[in-house]
């Protein structure tokens, strides 16, 4: 049979590199591809450098907060920087970005304060923040789900007409994130349907980070992920996730394509959870160590910083400054999450609907007289 | 306007609010050029073109999911189901995306989405053609949910259902689609959506329904003067949240309250509504709440239904058992 | 970008014919694959030809009690004929189908009596057959459910060592039968991701006859629903839906592959909806009867018939003798549905539950009572 | 053996299962290598292999439509959902398949699956984690639910359930796993499945509770003593079917009941409750059957769950509610 074209590669079998597009190799030396090309200067790179540091260090000391008992639970980004910052930066401001759980350095990128995403992992809140302000959605804990949301956003997006001008501070498009454990989910396969039925201007970009869980990909998938795409009719491509130059080339390119009308993309960021999934999980219970160390090897922020020296284009003074500016972040962090009101109870009865409801208010009331029994004047004062 | 059909009706309200706010589209399976596959959406495509009237792939977390990115964006999407049964694999969509969003958001996202499911049985279809699957959304916080029950009452409720900034389930009572007709009044002013409401006056015992049991509830009330008995027929048209305000008051007064439903007595809207009604009229009651509804069996096969349904026969006896305590 | 893969290929946008696999052309010329090959003898043929003739009848009854008030509703399967009798023998009695609502022609190669299959649609039962009895389960009404049923079943024939033996008489698959608008479907495209992971021996047989009720396949894909097999990683192939030599030796290869231990296949029958969706349906509202004509030129009884023709492997006799068979089937399907027993009320409260409940049976004694009042002695007698 | 947790006796109910019935199977994300996120089939994997215990893909649709097929080729699957919010994806192939199929092929098909769910909150997660989604089974027909509230009870009803031939949603109170152990007596006779029990004699109220809340209903019993309050307390531990033979004989005793539970009030299971009891005990009552659960809010931030659910306190208030009648 000549029909069967669903085998893996002899190079994946072989337990080589996959083929993807990468511009810098995990020692930090600049190559070229033959579609995707980096156009920024030094002071982009920089940039992205700068904001690998600054997720890394929101990580760390998310992590550690959980540890001390001030979060519930965090889900760690680290090894996954290059995936989030390049796909941050390669979105331009009027794009609406719909995250998973793990999206703190697209979020970091896109100007929200990293505090407002302790409230959730705090459990003080299910989501801190105004989609609205940074054109960046709540976090999204059902898995997929964000995928629909993200392409009638974008079939929204050509109703009203911003896609296709050509003006690239009008046109607008959607980025879904979601992980290689979520790609078997219908919702998301479902997604990739409707985008390609109305052209949607939406960039499906799967941090395939090797793990859901414990379950690894190939229990999602006996193919690489981005081979679905076409299947649906839109481009797919896999880029190196942890070379931000080429996760922020790819997502450029797939962005400004959406936004031109061209319709959707998906993007195979190949990278890999270097964490455990939460604070709660024990990652020692199903994956080897020489993994993770194979992965530690191909650090994201090692390889910028290398190029970055090689060009001289950063020096000790930079890279101390910028080791102050992220102290100056994880003590914010610290403050900013132990200061952290409570909700007050009586707010858990609101904005359940928009226009109040006569059964959920009276509730409230019942439970504000329940509460006032035991002279709890915290709950009637706070609201 | 001359005498319509309920199924005309909500085609006519569909039409009003589209041309009132263009940020109303219509979604669903068959929506488009055929109308739906009971002509609710009818000629609306033809009038107001493809970006407004969206034919979907056949996928209904798909069309619910994509309507809330549509919401999310400022539309008011109207999605239709095509059957009760059909919903489920939205269910998800429905219950833990649409109906949470403005309580995590602290109200900053708002979904004024509308997800019309004809619903319940008697019209003689295959199976999970004739569900009832409103106690589950009721259930669901965040969810409205509401049943039209005549021509009058869906022309309004569709409208005021798209004007409503929350998620709003809206069951039509698909057997009653081509039934009674009734004359559109254009420039009436309609009840308050979320408000139940009195359809005959009665003094002897409180018949509670929604829907397609409406209209069975008042012919009952009607065979039941033969025997001298008199019988107040309430439809709630909001299930959640409940009006009982009417049904209280009525149960103060009568002592006896029955509810009817299509949809499993477990766990069924009458359960709600008796448990309330019996903590609010405790000292009122000279019966418990009965209640009458299809049985707590899968849907039957057609040739059963109306063995499966309460018919004015059944929801009699009920009535009848009312006054035996 | 050199990505995008997904295009429709230059032949169909031209409007060719789609590049599919065909072993007999419209005309009844005897054509060669690569890849398929027919091995049957004259006697195979003439067998195809015979059960089309009378799949085709059986729908012509069916459609006919309907319009009489016989069937609350009917799914005609004209045009389909080939798909159907070419997947059926395909299989082996040991493969188990599972079907949607469509597969008349399917169920009487399976040797179900077709009057068996009229209750469902007469309103008296939800399916009145016996699965285990054909290995051919029940139709299936919510649109695409019963592909993941066919891949658990699957893998429970894995589970029992019932495939990889090279016994043909021993090993066995399952057949998943859906339609082009169950595409779409998040059950459909999660079984691909089953299928694919569990290695099930699995085939999936989508009649893509261009409609889902009043929607074209482009509304469900952009591409041929065949490319998404590889994607998953297992292959895809198109058949023309209309040549039953076609689709016998591809499900024929694909069964053998799966009872072989060698994983899933896709087949994509290319064919067409000739009559409504159901009964209820009005197609002149949505479609043009130029396309239907088209069709109708490749009549997928016609050709085979011409074949047979061609070799003088049928004559007149057997064309008539067939033609009495036909008419001996359509009489015995009427009185059938005639005949039909009403449900007994009761009945309703049968097989909830294989292990009674005392609420349902509280229910039926409870309803037993109120009919007795009424004196409906058919009520009592009939359990 | 040993006192054991919640988790533990679980883990063995399952491992001895799965030694009596080698066409018992494990389906779920995670529950091989990982043993499940509760560790509930740690080592199962290991002692019976991949082809008993199965790592399934991350869609729990796919999980439950698979476990359907598995168990027509004869398998006796047993699922994990991963948490109680994540269910809804699978809920169409719950509610339209698993429990239609008995009835559909006339008993032909019979599907003994298990889907086991983690349920209700108090553990302190984020949003999802925490649902009591028991009554949207319960209301369908096809499907029995069950909840089991401690060590012995999740032994002995795990493995009932596996043997049953119908479907069975079996819920475990996550926020016990690792609470009050228990001695397991490996030769006792269980009680059957699907019965309710009287947990604790009293004569005043009967308290009507299941899964996590049994034990909050006990400590407001101990409690109640100092006020000179006797209260009877029921764990249903079977919802569908619900015994309520225990419940009614008690509240003919008390006249009053409470019935208590983390879901969402409104069409929880205690409307059910309270229907039914009030119909059969309706001259005992000395006050409606109160209710006392969840509020009618989507799950609160974890940090106020305490307030959303109801504790001790709450419980206790209630239960004076039903003397102020
Ligand atoms: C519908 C649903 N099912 C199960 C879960 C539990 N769960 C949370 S994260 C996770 C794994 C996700 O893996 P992946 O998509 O690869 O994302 P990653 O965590 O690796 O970023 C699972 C199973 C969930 N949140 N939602
Ligand atoms: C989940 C679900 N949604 C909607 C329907 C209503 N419906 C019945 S058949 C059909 C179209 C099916 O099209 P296709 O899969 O191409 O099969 P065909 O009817 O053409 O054989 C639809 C939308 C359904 N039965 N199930
Ligand atoms: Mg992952
Ligand atoms: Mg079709």
């Amino acid at each position: 049979m000549t029909i069967l074209t669903g085998a893996p590669t002899a190079h994946e079998s072989a337990g080589c590199e996959p083929d993807y597009v990468q511009l810098l190799t995990p020692e930090g030396q600049r190559v070229e591809h033959d579609d995707y090309h980096f156009d920024g200067d030094d002071d982009l790179v920089r940039t992205f450098y700068r904001d690998m540091v600054l997720a890394r260090r929101v990580d760390t000391e998310a992590t550690a907060l959980q540890r001390h008992g001030e979060l519930g639970i965090w889900a760690q980004l680290l090894g996954q920087e290059a995936a989030q910052i390049g796909a941050g930066h390669g979105s331009r401001p009027q794009d609406f970005i719909f995250p998973t759980y793990r999206e703190h350095g697209v979020a970091l990128v896109r100007g929200l304060d990293p505090g407002r995403l302790l409230g959730l992992f705090r459990g003080v809140d299910h989501g801190g923040w105004d989609p609205a302000e940074h054109n960046f959605g709540l976090y999204t804990v059902v898995i997929g789900a964000q995928t629909l949301h993200a392409t009638g956003y974008a079939m929204g997006l050509t109703a009203d007409g911003l896609v296709g001008s050509g003006d690239v501070t009008r046109d607008a498009c959607t980025i879904a994130h979601f992980g290689d454990g979520a790609s078997s989910q219908g919702d998301v396969l479902e997604s990739f349907v409707f985008a390609a039925t109305y052209d949607a201007p939406v960039v499906f970009f799967c941090q395939n980070n090797q793990w859901a869980i414990s379950a690894p990909i190939e229990r999602q998938s006996r193919t690489p992920l981005h081979w679905r795409a076409p299947a649906f009719g839109f481009p797919g491509v896999r880029v190196d996730g942890n070379d931000v130059l080429a996760t922020y080339a790819v997502t450029r390119a797939a962005t400004d394509r959406a936004r031109a009308g061209e319709g959707p993309t998906f993007i195979e960021a190949y990278t890999y959870r270097m964490g455990a999934h939460t604070t709660t999980d024990d990652p020692t219970r199903y994956r080897s160590g020489a993994d993770v160390d194979a992965w530690r090897r191909k650090d994201p922020i090692a390889r910028v910083l290398a190029y970055l020296r090689s060009r001289d284009a950063v020096d000790d003074a930079f890279v101390a400054a910028l080791e102050a500016e992220a102290d100056d972040l994880g003590a914010h962090l610290r403050r900013q999450c132990r200061e952290m009101p409570d909700p007050s109870p009586l707010a858990m009865f609101d904005h359940v609907y928009a226009e109040a409801s006569p059964e959920v208010e009276a509730q409230r009331e019942g439970y504000a007289a329940y509460l006032a029994q035991f002279d709890l004047t915290g709950a009637e004062g706070e609201r | 306007m001359s005498k319509v059909t309920l199924a005309k009706a909500l085609n006519a309200g569909l039409r009003t609010a589209m041309e009132a706010d263009d940020k109303v589209v219509l979604m669903g399976e068959d929506v488009g050029r055929l109308g739906g596959v009971f002509r609710i959406t009818d000629g609306l495509q033809k009038d107001f073109g493809e970006r407004r009237v969206m034919d979907s792939p056949l996928a209904e977390s798909g069309i619910v999911g994509t309507a809330i990115g549509m919401a999310m964006r400022g539309y008011r999407p109207v999605v239709e189901i095509q059957f009760d049964g059909f919903v489920y694999p939205a269910y998800d969509q429905i219950v833990t995306q649409l109906a949470k969003m403005s309580y995590r958001s602290q109200g900053k996202v708002r979904l004024p989405v509308v997800i019309r499911i004809p619903f319940g049985g008697g019209i003689g279809a295959v199976e999970h053609h004739s569900e009832s699957p409103e106690a589950q959304f009721a259930h669901t916080p965040g969810l409205k949910v509401v049943a039209c029950s005549n021509p009058v009452d869906g022309y309004w409720m569709i409208q005021q259902a798209i004007a409503c900034d929350d998620p709003v389930i809206f069951l039509e009572p698909k057997r009653q689609y081509h039934g009674d007709k009734a004359e559109l009044d254009l420039d009436a002013t309609p009840d308050p959506l979320f408000t139940s409401t009195v359809v005959r006056r009665g003094e002897d015992v409180t018949l509670v329904t929604y829907g397609p049991m409406v209209r069975t509830a008042l012919a009952a009330a009607e065979a039941a003067v033969a025997d001298g008995r008199s019988i107040e027929v309430v439809d709630l048209r909001s299930l959640s949240p409940l009006d009982l305000g009417p049904v209280i008051a009525s149960a103060r007064r009568t002592g006896r309250v029955v509810v009817a439903h299509e949809a499993h007595v477990n766990l069924g809207l009458g359960a709600e509504v008796a448990a309330r009604v019996t903590e609010e009229c405790f000292y009122s009651l000279e019966a418990p709440v009965l209640r009458v509804g299809g049985f707590d069996t899968p849907y039957p096969a057609a040739r059963n239904e109306h063995h499966f349904l309460p018919d004015l026969d059944r929801v009699l006896d009920t009535v009848d058992r009312a006054f035996t305590f």
